[in-house]
């Protein structure tokens, strides 16, 4: 018999149900509050919230999986880890965020918090869930808060202009994932990851494969989109340049994580077991998902190297991520026995996450004190920095070796580990092309560092940095270098998770 | 099976005009003319639905996307320059290539409808009943969702939109 | 004391951080006192760990659990064998003589705390890279001494040539590091180990296929020639001379470029299971050290003509390893360091007596005005010469032998006559400096004290080391206890030694015909303008057949190779980046602002993913 | 009534629609177009709900929720295609194009 709804474990919900009463109360309270009064109370309530929901998280762990309403939401330890990335994410670009409210970088304060953590919620029901509808719903979150959150600068031209080519793009992207779920919905009838595996292993069978391809291509573009990699990259430069910083941040590191849980969990829960056993996977998709890597990182990194402005560097060095991260998803079911090799792939997609969304958000808050100084992001903003404030020039220096993947940082590891990835199913030569556009990727990333320590600064102003960012760069910099030297800590608890 | 039935007959018409305003938008040179051979293929869609016995969603679909979007998109054109005309095209190698884009994509669509189609029975027709307790049994999370994702777009849509006060 | 070795590397590090913290507050002294005193401290400790490993000979392993992958330990620690306890010796000795010159040399210099702290982090890396006990270590912090070598190259940021010395070093040494890093995912790979002693197991046992060790022995050598400046990758050593003279003498002669040759002799079991490897490894060490002496023939600047020696001596220590002279490669990497660093702190003080002038046509005659460097300098320069009983020519003679006893004609032939060159070019320099008049236009001035016991110190160390291995051979003995390698202990035939000695005076006698007496051209290289032939033209005949046919053609040849150097390697190093910007520049191009193009690029890069992917499937 | 022919509607109106986003210079225009490609993706649905391999409401479902979240994206395309208006005085595609590089 069919189980009643309220029989159902809904605490489980409960980090959610913080992000979303948030939202709404916080909304609320920016409505009823005069025009003139000091919002600042807003961000700390948000900080509050997401902090509480992680707690909630991380309280989550160890217990059995849940599963809610056939799939529409599941708790996992999948689930639960990407939840923490996002939370962790959100949480330093709040703390970055917070300690501008003096300037002028955001128009609308209240605004901007809970729209913000919309999107949070967005990410977070994303990843977890196993059911079309919900995975589709929560995605349109992400993107129509991080679409407002893009042009939330409206006096400024290239604001709107990115959140209008933003919203554009990614409305096309959608249609693209919706048209692509409808075939995938026709095939199998429902809209259930797991019950959608196993008929796509009849169907596949039936002769159907070539719709099953169909799907799963149209729906890759639209992933590509959200995860910012080739081909449906070229929005990223343009709209991360337009954005507000925090804004940026955003896009680059919780969007991403979600968009890249997105991918994993469709592509592994609704494709892997109907087309592995067949060898389709390795065929086929292993072999696409490749293709889209190496495109990212070669048009990320290479493309890079002609950027002078921050922003934008910043922009093609997260395709180039992008890229770095689809080669563990691309490769891990490519050996024989991939369901005991999983934890290591999965380990490695965390890992990079984790030491990207530290990196980049650190690089993103030194910019964010530099744009604040010199109210400009190209790269010459940041000459002379080491004279003018040593510590921030050291403090990014780290954040771009880690980017570039030099010792002893939390990116070389990462690097590393997926490099390793690639030799254990022995593809070499994208192991080799990695490492290639790694190479490429030093010249730009030292173009920032010549410029902090080789040139001389305009002015000798000593700069003011804010806590909030003081923090973010902070704990930045201690996780990327305490990563680095002790990567053992993440990923034997991320390889201790159960992944199915 | 392709004998004239009434379903084919029907669908046949709701196809050409729904093709037909696509293909008009396409052609218009006029802004607002677009917009109104839009709706149509719109409304030509709602007729498509009940003819798939979705009878609730051909409402939904006029009510929403006839209605609504298409209003809203009519006063876009009017609050920005709605006279204006698309002016010949300066792009010839964006446009051919698109086409060419957009037709191998068809192609391959195509190729894969008549290699592979679909066979089996039609399902009965889904009442209002069964749709209505699939959405608020299976699908509560997503509605509750969805209100929340209104809501944000609403918010949003005024933030963006609404004149800021001079200084 | 050899359970302590882990901490040796810890003193730089902390005298790094207090310099880093304290770097705006703190005086020259202090910052200098700070500095010396972390190295003083490694220093002590290393000599202890040397003192007790003489008597011990066993080799001590600690190590704990880093990480598992894959059912696979990566572990971090330290091992302390003799060749780590010798790179420790040298090392920290090095740098310590060289922090105290340092006082003297950049006495007065706005940025001196941070000068030290570099220092003191370039310490810790070397220090720590010689204790390391498997690859991965080995190549963190093999990147570190790179970063740390950056760092001190383009240390003057006002100077636009050592922005650029700089960044061509840390590109160029990529390339290296990028093979060793391959070399690392290979072995890891097919051993499913980092552990060097697993590595070696493996080796041993035949577990890898010989043309797999081939592959990874060459991919670890192209890392140790990025880092040791061999032929072609040595284009980015002669530039790094724009940093400060100090940092030329530890970092670009005494250690950071012995660590290619360091690491080659660590990873030896696997060169030595590979006859391919091994040729590769004499065969660019040998062209490397012809080739860059010849290009010392025709340099200017002071530091220059160091830094094409350095290359070339290093290209000794490699030939010696690919001739399995694996105790002659490292008696060469010790004596090497003694005798180059001493060169290059003297001729830091020739610098510093003549206002910053590097330039040798600029000089001449000091030898009157500062006794204690010329003499300084002329031991340094025997020594590099291969006069008995200086050290190098012990580690020479040990080198040549091992080059003729494997086999290896040619190279030993073509070893003989760079040998020669050496003597040549580095008395030419002698001669230039010191003798003559000065041709200068700053007055002289003198040297600190603190940077001259320095160079005392070092010079003994130039002269005796040799002992070490003579007349027994106990050096040779110590070295390679235990770990399987064999000495060369056969007995010297005694025309090596005495024609090598008479190679040497000859050169060091040309040199002093051509330049020390001044009899012939007193113009400038490079520049053949019309020759002085005055009366004497004929009075020295012999010197001007020397001077066509000899001197000329090897400076012709020189000039030949520089502009190969200049032209063809960095030029090709120039194209691929041209290739890589250009596709950069069509790729901005693409990047047109416009949506619509953007979303025609992902159309039709889906239209590329289905025809290549799945063509045969979607069009059945 | 095979289903092939709803797909092959669909598939038409999607490409169009397609094709109207990567050609049309009036920025309510693309939006449309846009709007159009995801009534394509609707028709699927609902097609598929009648006639699909596994025939069930879930596919009306899907498209109920996909209208009504479409609907909410243009509204916020909109408002931004206003607030960009604003700023630049025309709605014309390729007049947007300060950023890029």
């Amino acid at each position: 018999m069919e189980t009643n709804w309220l029989d159902y474990d809904w605490s489980v919900m409960l980090p959610e149900a913080t992000i979303a009463a948030a939202v709404l109360l916080l909304l609320v309270i920016d409505m009823l509050m005069k025009k003139e009064q000091d919002r600042r109370f807003i961000g700390l309530l948000s900080l509050f919230a997401v902090l509480a929901a992680g707690v909630a998280v991380a309280f989550g762990f160890g217990k059995e999986q849940t599963l809610i309403l056939d799939g529409s939401y599941l708790v996992d330890d999948f689930s639960l880890v990407f939840k923490l990335l996002i939370l962790g994410g959100t949480t330093l670009i709040l703390l970055s965020a917070l300690s501008q409210e003096k300037s002028k970088e955001i128009d609308y304060k209240g605004e901007f918090y809970y729209l913000l953590l919309a999107a949070t919620l967005g990410g977070m029901v994303m990843v977890s869930s196993a059911d079309l509808i919900t995975l589709f719903v929560g995605l349109e979150i992400l993107s129509i808060a991080s679409y407002i959150l893009v042009g939330m600068r409206k006096k400024r031209l290239e604001s709107v202009e990115a959140a209008w080519k933003y919203v554009v793009m990614g409305s096309v992207a959608t249609a693209f994932i919706l048209y692509g779920m409808s075939f995938l919905y026709g095939l199998t009838g429902s809209t259930n990851l797991d019950v959608v595996a196993e008929r796509i292993f009849e169907v596949t069978r039936g002769g159907y494969d070539s719709f099953v391809y169909l799907s799963l291509l149209l729906m890759l573009v639209g992933f590509t989109f959200k995860a910012a990699s080739a081909p449906f990259h070229m929005w990223a430069p343009d709209v991360y340049q337009g954005a507000p910083t925090p804004v940026t941040t955003f896009l680059a590191v919780v969007s991403k994580t979600a968009a890249i849980a997105f991918i994993l969990r469709i592509l592994r829960n609704a494709y892997l077991p109907g087309l592995w056993s067949m060898g389709e996977w390795q065929d086929v998709v292993s072999k696409i998902l490749i293709a889209i890597a190496v495109a990212s990182m070669i048009i990320g990194n290479v493309v890079a190297l002609r950027q002078t402005n921050t922003k934008r560097l910043l922009a093609y060095s997260s395709i180039a991520h992008a890229g770095y991260l689809l080669v563990p998803l691309a490769l891990f079911a490519s050996i024989p026995q991939f369901i005991v090799g999983n934890d290591v792939f999965f380990g490695s997609i965390v890992y990079y996450l984790l030491a990207y969304m530290l990196m980049t958000t650190g690089a993103f808050a030194v910019l964010t004190i530099i744009e604040r100084d010199r109210q400009d992001t190209d790269i010459r903003a940041f000459a002379g920095l080491y004279r003018r404030s040593p510590w921030l020039a050291i403090a990014m220096s780290i954040f771009l070796i880690s980017l570039a993947g030099i010792p002893i940082t939390a990116g070389f590891f990462g690097k590393f580990y997926i490099l390793l990835n690639a030799i254990i199913v022995r593809n070499l030569w994208v192991a080799g092309i990695m490492m290639v556009t790694t190479v490429i990727s030093y010249y730009y990333y030292f173009g920032i560092i010549r410029q902090m320590f080789f040139r001389p600064p305009t002015e000798s102003k000593k700069i003011s940095i804010p806590l909030g960012l003081a923090i973010v760069i902070v704990i930045g910099v201690i996780g990327t270098i305490g990563l680095g030297i002790m990567p053992k800590w993440v990923i034997e608890f991320v390889e201790g998770l159960s992944w199915y | 099976m392709p004998s004239v039935s009434g379903e084919f007959i029907a669908f046949f018409i709701l196809a050409v005009m729904a093709i037909g305003g696509a293909v008009f938008m396409i052609n218009f040179t006029r802004v607002m003319h677009m917009a109104l051979a839009l709706v149509f293929t719109f409304l030509s869609i709602a007729g498509i639905f009940i003819l798939l016995d979705a009878e609730y969603l051909a409402m939904v679909q006029i009510l929403i996307n006839v209605g609504a979007v298409s209003v809203l998109m009519v006063f876009g054109i009017m609050l920005t320059r709605h006279k204006q005309e698309e002016k010949p095209k300066a792009r010839p190698l964006h446009t051919i290539l698109s086409l060419l884009g957009v037709a191998a994509l068809f192609a391959v669509m195509w190729r894969i409808f008549y290699t592979t189609p679909f066979g089996g029975d039609p399902a009965d027709p889904a009442t209002v009943q069964s749709l209505g307790e699939s959405i608020f049994k299976q699908h509560v999370i997503p509605l509750e969702l969805t209100a929340v994702l209104l809501l944000v777009a609403l918010v949003g849509a005024i933030i963006l939109a609404k004149r800021e006060e001079s200084k | 004391m050899i359970k302590f070795a882990w901490i040796i590397p810890l003193f730089p590090l902390v005298a790094f951080l207090l310099l880093m913290i304290g770097r705006r507050k703190l005086s020259e002294g202090a910052a200098a006192s700070i500095g010396v005193a972390g190295v003083l401290a490694s220093l002590s400790l290393s000599v202890a760990v040397f003192l007790e490993r003489l008597q011990s000979p066993s080799n001590y392993v600690a190590t704990f659990d880093w990480l598992r992958i894959d059912q696979v330990m990566v572990t971090m620690g330290i091992e302390v064998d003799a060749l780590g306890t010798l790179m420790l010796l040298v090392v920290s000795l090095v740098s310590f003589l060289v922090f105290v010159y340092a006082r003297g040399y950049m006495r007065g210099d706005q940025r001196f705390s941070t000068f030290y702290a570099y220092l003191s982090l370039f310490a810790f890396a070397m220090l720590s890279l010689v204790l390391s006990p498997n690859l991965l270590q080995i190549y963190l912090f093999w990147e570190l001494v790179g970063v740390g070598s950056f760092l001190l190259i383009g240390f003057w940021t006002f100077k636009p040539e050592a922005k650029a010395a700089a960044k061509k070093a840390f590109v160029v040494t990529r390339i290296g590091d990028v093979a060793f890093f391959v070399a690392i995912l290979l072995t890891f790979w097919k051993v499913g180990s980092l552990e060097l002693s697993q590595v070696f197991a493996a080796v041993e046992s035949g577990q890898l296929a010989p043309e797999i060790v081939t592959t990874i022995a060459i991919l670890i050598f192209i890392g140790a020639v990025g880092k040791s400046g061999q032929f072609p990758l040595h284009t980015w050593l002669p530039d790094a001379m724009e940093g400060p003279t100090p940092v030329s003498a530890l970092i670009h002669a005494a250690t950071m470029v012995a660590a290619g040759v360091y690491l080659v002799a660590r990873t030896y079991p696997l060169f030595l299971a590979s006859p391919i490897a091994m040729d590769v490894v004499a065969y660019v060490g040998v062209f490397t050290a012809i080739f860059a002496a010849t290009i010392a023939l025709v340099q200017n600047d002071i530091k220059r003509v160091l830094a094409y020696s350095t290359v070339s001596q290093l290209g000794y220590m490699m030939f010696a390893l690919g001739s399995a002279g694996y105790v002659a490669g490292i008696f060469h990497l010790t004596t090497h360091a003694f005798f180059k660093a001493l060169l290059f702190l003297a001729a830091g003080a020739v610098i510093v007596s003549c206002q910053r002038q590097q330039d040798i046509r600029q000089m001449g005659g000091l030898w009157a005005k500062n006794r204690t460097v010329g003499s300084l300098f002329l031991i340094g320069a025997l020594a590099i010469a291969g006069v008995p009983p200086l050290s190098g020519f012990f580690s020479k003679d040990a080198i040549l032998l091992a080059a003729y006893q494997d086999g290896r004609y040619i190279v030993f032939l073509v070893g003989v006559l760079a040998a020669f060159l050496t003597a040549f070019y580095v008395f030419r320099l002698f001669f230039l400096i010191f003798g003559g008049s000065y041709r200068g236009k700053e007055p002289v001035v003198s040297v600190p004290k603190v940077m001259v016991w320095p160079m005392i110190i070092l010079a003994v160390f130039a002269v005796a080391t040799g002992f070490v291995n003579f007349p027994t051979d106990a050096f040779a003995n110590w070295l390679v206890e235990g770990n399987g390698i064999v000495a060369q202990t056969a007995s010297t035939p005694w025309w090596l030694p005495v024609g090598m000695t008479i190679l040497s005076i000859i050169g060091i006698a040309m040199a002093w015909i051509l330049y020390g007496k001044r009899s012939v051209a007193v113009s400038s290289f490079g520049e053949p303008g019309p020759l002085p032939y005055r009366l004497l033209a004929r009075k020295y005949y012999v010197d001007e057949i020397y001077d066509r046919v000899f001197v000329r053609s090897l400076k012709g040849l020189g000039l030949i190779l520089q502009a190969f150097d200049r032209f063809i390697i960095e030029g090709l190093v120039k194209g691929i980046a041209g290739i890589i910007s250009w596709l950069g520049r069509i790729g901005s191009r693409l990047q047109n602002g416009q949506a619509q193009s953007y979303v025609l690029v992902s159309l039709i890069g889906l239209i590329l993913l289905v025809v290549s992917f799945t063509a045969g499937r979607l069009l059945k | 009534m095979p289903v092939t022919s709803y797909l092959v509607l669909a598939a038409i109106l999607f490409c169009i629609g397609l094709y109207g986003v990567l050609t049309k210079r009036n920025a309510v225009i693309v939006l449309l177009s846009i709007e159009l490609m995801l009534s394509a993706a609707n028709i699927n649905f609902v097609a598929f709900s009648k006639y699909g391999l596994y025939a069930n409401v879930t596919g009306q479902v899907f498209s109920l929720f996909s209208i009504a979240v479409t609907a909410a994206e243009a509204a916020v395309g909109l408002a931004i295609l206003i607030a960009l208006y604003r700023r630049r005085g025309t709605v014309e595609m390729d007049q947007f194009h300060s950023l890029k590089g």
